[in-house]
């Protein structure tokens, strides 16, 4: 999951990283407050999970209260980069002498973490990489020490830091590897790490993933989740769903064989409305929520198939046991199952007397199919 | 012959007396698999499927001389059930859980260097030699004997790579997962070096997926190292940028880990890939016979 | 630094290791609120830092308020095992079922952590060691891996511990861990873990010895340091002093050579008042301060003697000026400074004018010296 | 011949820049030992007595071709120093400081488990093998160059030690201060199975101090191992039970490490113990006389 900038400034301001002084704001009511507490000249910015913001008009500074509340009705509510801006981060603006980037990330290949400096702060990371090579270090990190000081200070000496942020620069990269470690962060980032006029190094934007399969280690985090589809879907059994925009509603277990299938359907000219792997919750209703969801989409036809390891006898019971209930059901629904106890299966597949049922014996016919019916050439 | 398990292999069932545990070790029974203790804390004693239960994989390896523990364990607890059978020096470990946190793994394979422990997973949906040992979620259905190594970094797709194979006729040495998560025990390349050597294996397929650079590294592997040949399938070439497609593991961020990238490599080291999965047997058929 | 059994169990507390409720009591006014606060029935703990509290009086039930007013006017203000009680715990009274021992401890031999486990909780685990070696699990922890649950299962089941103890004391001795490892313990122990006839597992007493040298990552313990003459001389700039009951004052540089002071000292039929390791403060006035405190203890010589690696010249000039300025030295001074510019050294002791200053040229002879005059056979 | 450091040795020097830095570094030269680098970080490009200043001990080391560290560096950042050592391979660290926290040294120790470096310290007050190497605290006024080689775990002990054999006519081969925290490098042992391969050193003595079991796993070393005699001293013999003697290390506690037990391991492996230190040399005339 990913944490909104505010949240992870609380994450940081706890381990000790510094952060401006800040509120949020989520309705025209709290600017006034919010606009005094901070004080001063403020910066206003839109809490959205995506990059850039600044170049797509999500930050604005504000010298006014006036200045304040019109900023704030034109983005509370609006969209930035296709999300919609639920809430604002009132900040102290700073005055800016340099920048750093500053992050914590996994490094798949080496199995380890990987701490990232680069004194090209407030860029894109991928455009430094790209630019600059040179100019960004990477400390692959032993999870067994942790990040070591001369680690980062052989970094540091290598891009060239000023002395002056030297010791600052180590003690907060450590704190962001405490973050990091601390949380079960995939990514943590501090871009840009400011150094204001007055030599203080301050946060001024924050980054904070949290590995989902470690959520169980980190109560305090439930409270951010925000409920949408994705999650609803998985909150009742399913594994994983990804709203695409075609016709074709995809239904699976296994992410592999899921994926395949969507390829599988592109490359016979269909289009996948979805990446759905339903996973062991095939055994246990979960696929029944699964329709009900491709439903609400509005698909021109459900392909239901898999191989599986998990009995594929039961996987059809629970199937053709659900289907009824679904008094919306209005499109052909396409069912191949193979696997543990496949006979079984399309045993009771074939006995199954319900008109929309289309059943199919391999992932080959099963695709063609579906894709035949999303295209109107077959019924 | 085979790669890393056979008819003497023998196995220690880690959660043998939860309800998974108990279908799951049947069905390695059934097939001939020779499943010798079982364990699970408090539990010693008892007998579930005709395996004596221990509290500890120590205790059970010691009365039984097993070569290979099989976890079911839920994810909070598979970092200490791996640290547990690495410490008790077992030589394989396959893992079938999903959703291991990924810092967990990055200590266990820090705690694996050096050690002669081979780990299969997690998310692995096990490993099968036709006719002499199964394992994990692996459909018995799927395999014949034959001459074609698998490995995959999916699970499903594992036994549906194994049946299409079939259905044209071609049977398998050895088959497996090495799982979809971004940090896994054995990779693409150890599995690779195993068929290599393996006079058994005639052609290998490897069955990738977007995300990481392991399709990359095999391939270059292939290239420089191995006289068997190989073909591939590669899932996600319709798959967004920027969303994970189930699998921890399976995501394009950054530019990176996309289905071009994988498919420039392994062609490159002139390892045909299938454009679908079922275009598979085609491309066996040319590469065995050229 | 060693914590007290309320101040460990606050930190047990934070650490997610259950301790019974309880209150302190510092003064007869403070009885009654917490007498009513704790509730029930209780036991009022006399906080010193000794074990065997409960054989020595320390440890007392209160049913009533009256009862609890009469144990706390005995206690508070007496010596335990003798040592000041300058405070109390009053605590609920638990209905014990069985105990266990828990502890974490520095392992010097094995240069790591070392977890222990025993039933035979509530016992001396000097005792358990020599009477029940085999009820006595330990456990040597990898530090940079921590301690892992299936470690404490093996030592449980070992020990024969009941199943539906297994999973609580897993996650106890765990934290008990994170207590040692976060505090920088030498020592930490739960001695009894009680499990009550509810079945909850408890802390029943408290021990947390933290690393002296580690305090500077731990500023949250300065409010618990006591202050004390040792902890005075150390605060002037001395390194290690140790009250002993003798008459010759003895002051060195170096843990060694000040042990092996006192031990030549014995050989030659003296008895040494103390143990004094100036260290590195002999060269920044830190021999007047132990001076002083040598004759408030009121000794009959005074041994100053080293063999030393840091500048021996300097040390005989800030002896000798500050000697003057101590205006009730009544007792002979030894004087042997050997090392580093040693020579220098014996040109400014020869010439100095103080006439209770004794010089000598070798330990040997310095301490044959100082032994003859407190026995009054020179002066 | 000596162990660990001679004329040879290349010395890089951790916190030159430093009060007591500049004052040990230029002993260190005057006595004509090879310091060829400084480092202080964020100080690189200065020179100090003659040496040049690196950021890094890394590029120190690469400059200078420096085999031997020695660190001047307050306890809290301790640690960190050794790490950096460690990890660029340095054969000989020596650390005088004193204080460094117990856990960090477990760390150090773990870190330095199947690595070519060797430790001697925290808390050691140096190394000298007279007319070639002078390091740490140690005056040069207490050695004179011989046959006799001192171990000793405490501080100024050590060169009161050399002294006492000076005045009785002895010389040292190599004299060192192993530290007298709980947790340090190299140990007694170590060292002595060195001294025990010299060939120069004729007999060793070795002074411990109570606590621990250091002395009595050097006993039982010697007793199997050593041809090479050794006398011993143990300060200590006279300090009440429970009370640390300034040493975080020399604390007699739950009746382990007494003086009586060290006593008695030393007599039982034929290594006679001077009862008071001045004794020493009786010991060691009777010892290469018999």
């Amino acid at each position: 999951m990913k944490l909104y900038e505010h949240q992870a400034k609380v994450i940081f301001k706890k381990t000790g990283i510094p952060v401006p002084k800040g509120k949020v704001v989520t309705s025209l009511e709290m600017v006034s407050e919010a606009f005094h507490d901070v004080g001063g000249k403020i910066v206003i910015k839109a809490q959205v999970l995506a990059g850039g913001r600044g170049k797509a008009g999500g930050i604005k500074a504000a010298d006014t209260l006036a200045d304040a509340k019109k900023i704030c009705m034109s983005l509370l509510g609006s969209k930035l980069k296709g999300l919609e801006v639920k809430s604002l981060l009132f900040e102290e603006r700073l005055d800016i002498a340099r920048e750093y980037y500053l992050a914590i990330v996994n490094d798949r290949e080496r199995s380890c973490p990987l701490a990232m400096l680069s004194m090209k702060g407030g860029m894109a990371i991928e455009e430094v990489a790209k630019e600059y090579p040179d100019q960004l270090a990477m400390q692959p990190i032993d999870i067994l020490y942790g990040l070591e000081d001369y680690q980062i200070r052989a970094n540091a000496f290598h891009l060239g830091v000023p002395f002056a942020d030297l010791n600052p620069l180590v003690s907060i990269l450590k704190r962001l590897y405490e973050v990091y470690r601390g949380n079960d962060a995939e990514l943590t980032e501090i871009n840009p790490l400011i150094v204001t006029q007055q030599e203080q190094l301050v946060a001024g934007d924050g980054r904070l993933n949290i590995d989902d399969n470690a959520l169980f280690r980190h109560p305090e985090f439930k409270e951010y989740i925000e409920v949408g589809v994705e999650k609803e879907f998985k909150a009742k059994k399913g594994n994983a769903f990804v709203d695409l925009d075609g016709d074709i509603g995809v239904m699976c277990t296994g992410a592999g064989m899921t994926m395949t299938m969507m390829d599988q359907i592109s490359a016979y000219g269909g289009r996948p409305a979805d990446f759905m792997d339903v996973g062991w919750g095939m055994l246990e209703g979960a696929a029944e929520e699964g329709i009900k969801l491709l439903l609400a989409k509005g698909v021109k036809v459900i392909l239901i198939s898999t191989y599986s390891g998990g009995r594929t006898d039961i996987m059809a019971e629970k199937i053709l046991e659900g289907l009824p209930r679904i008094s919306n059901l209005n499109v052909p629904v396409v069912i191949r199952l193979q696997g543990k106890n496949e006979e079984r299966a399309q045993e009771l597949l074939s006995e199954c007397q319900l008109p929309y049922v289309r059943t199919a014996e391999t992932l080959d016919k099963a695709v063609a199919l579906a894709v035949q019916i999303s295209k109107g050439e077959v019924k | 012959m085979s790669i890393l398990v056979n008819k003497d292999t023998r196995v220690v069932f880690q959660g043998i007396t939860g309800k998974l545990g108990r279908y799951y070790s049947q069905q390695m029974i059934d097939y001939g698999t020779k499943v010798v203790a079982g364990v699970t804390p408090g539990k010693a004693g008892e007998i579930v499927n005709g395996v004596p239960v221990y509290n500890t994989i120590k205790e059970a390896c010691k009365a039984s001389a097993a070569d290979c523990a099989v976890l079911f364990v839920p994810a909070p607890f598979t970092k200490d059930a791996f640290m547990e059978c690495i410490d008790a020096g077992i030589p394989l470990v396959l893992c079938l859980t999903e959703g291991v946190p990924v810092q967990d793994m990055m200590i266990v394979k820090r705690r694996l260097m050096g050690e002669k422990t081979v780990l299969l997973g997690p998310n692995s949906p096990g490993i099968v030699t036709p006719g002499e040992f199964i394992s994990g979620l692996m459909p018995k259905e799927a395999f014949i004997s034959g001459k074609i190594g698998i490995v995959s970094r999916s699970g499903t797709l594992t036994y549906q790579t194994a049946d299409i194979l079939k259905q044209s006729g071609f049977g398998t040495s050895t088959c497996l997962g090495i799982g979809g998560d971004p940090i896994i025990g054995v990779g693409f390349v150890e599995v690779l070096s195993l068929f290599e050597k393996d006079p058994d294996t005639e052609l290998v397929v490897l069955i990738g997926e977007i995300g990481g650079q392991g399709e990359e590294t095999a391939a270059s592997f292939i290239k420089e190292h191995m006289k068997t040949p190989v073909v591939s399938f590669v899932a996600g070439r319709s798959a967004p940028e920027g969303r994970t497609m189930g699998h921890a593991g399976a995501i394009i961020s950054g530019g990176k880990g996309t289905y071009q990238s994988k498919e420039k490599a392994f062609t490159e080291a002139g390892v045909p890939v299938a454009r679908i999965i079922t275009d598979l047997p085609n491309l066996i058929r040319k590469k065995l016979n050229s």
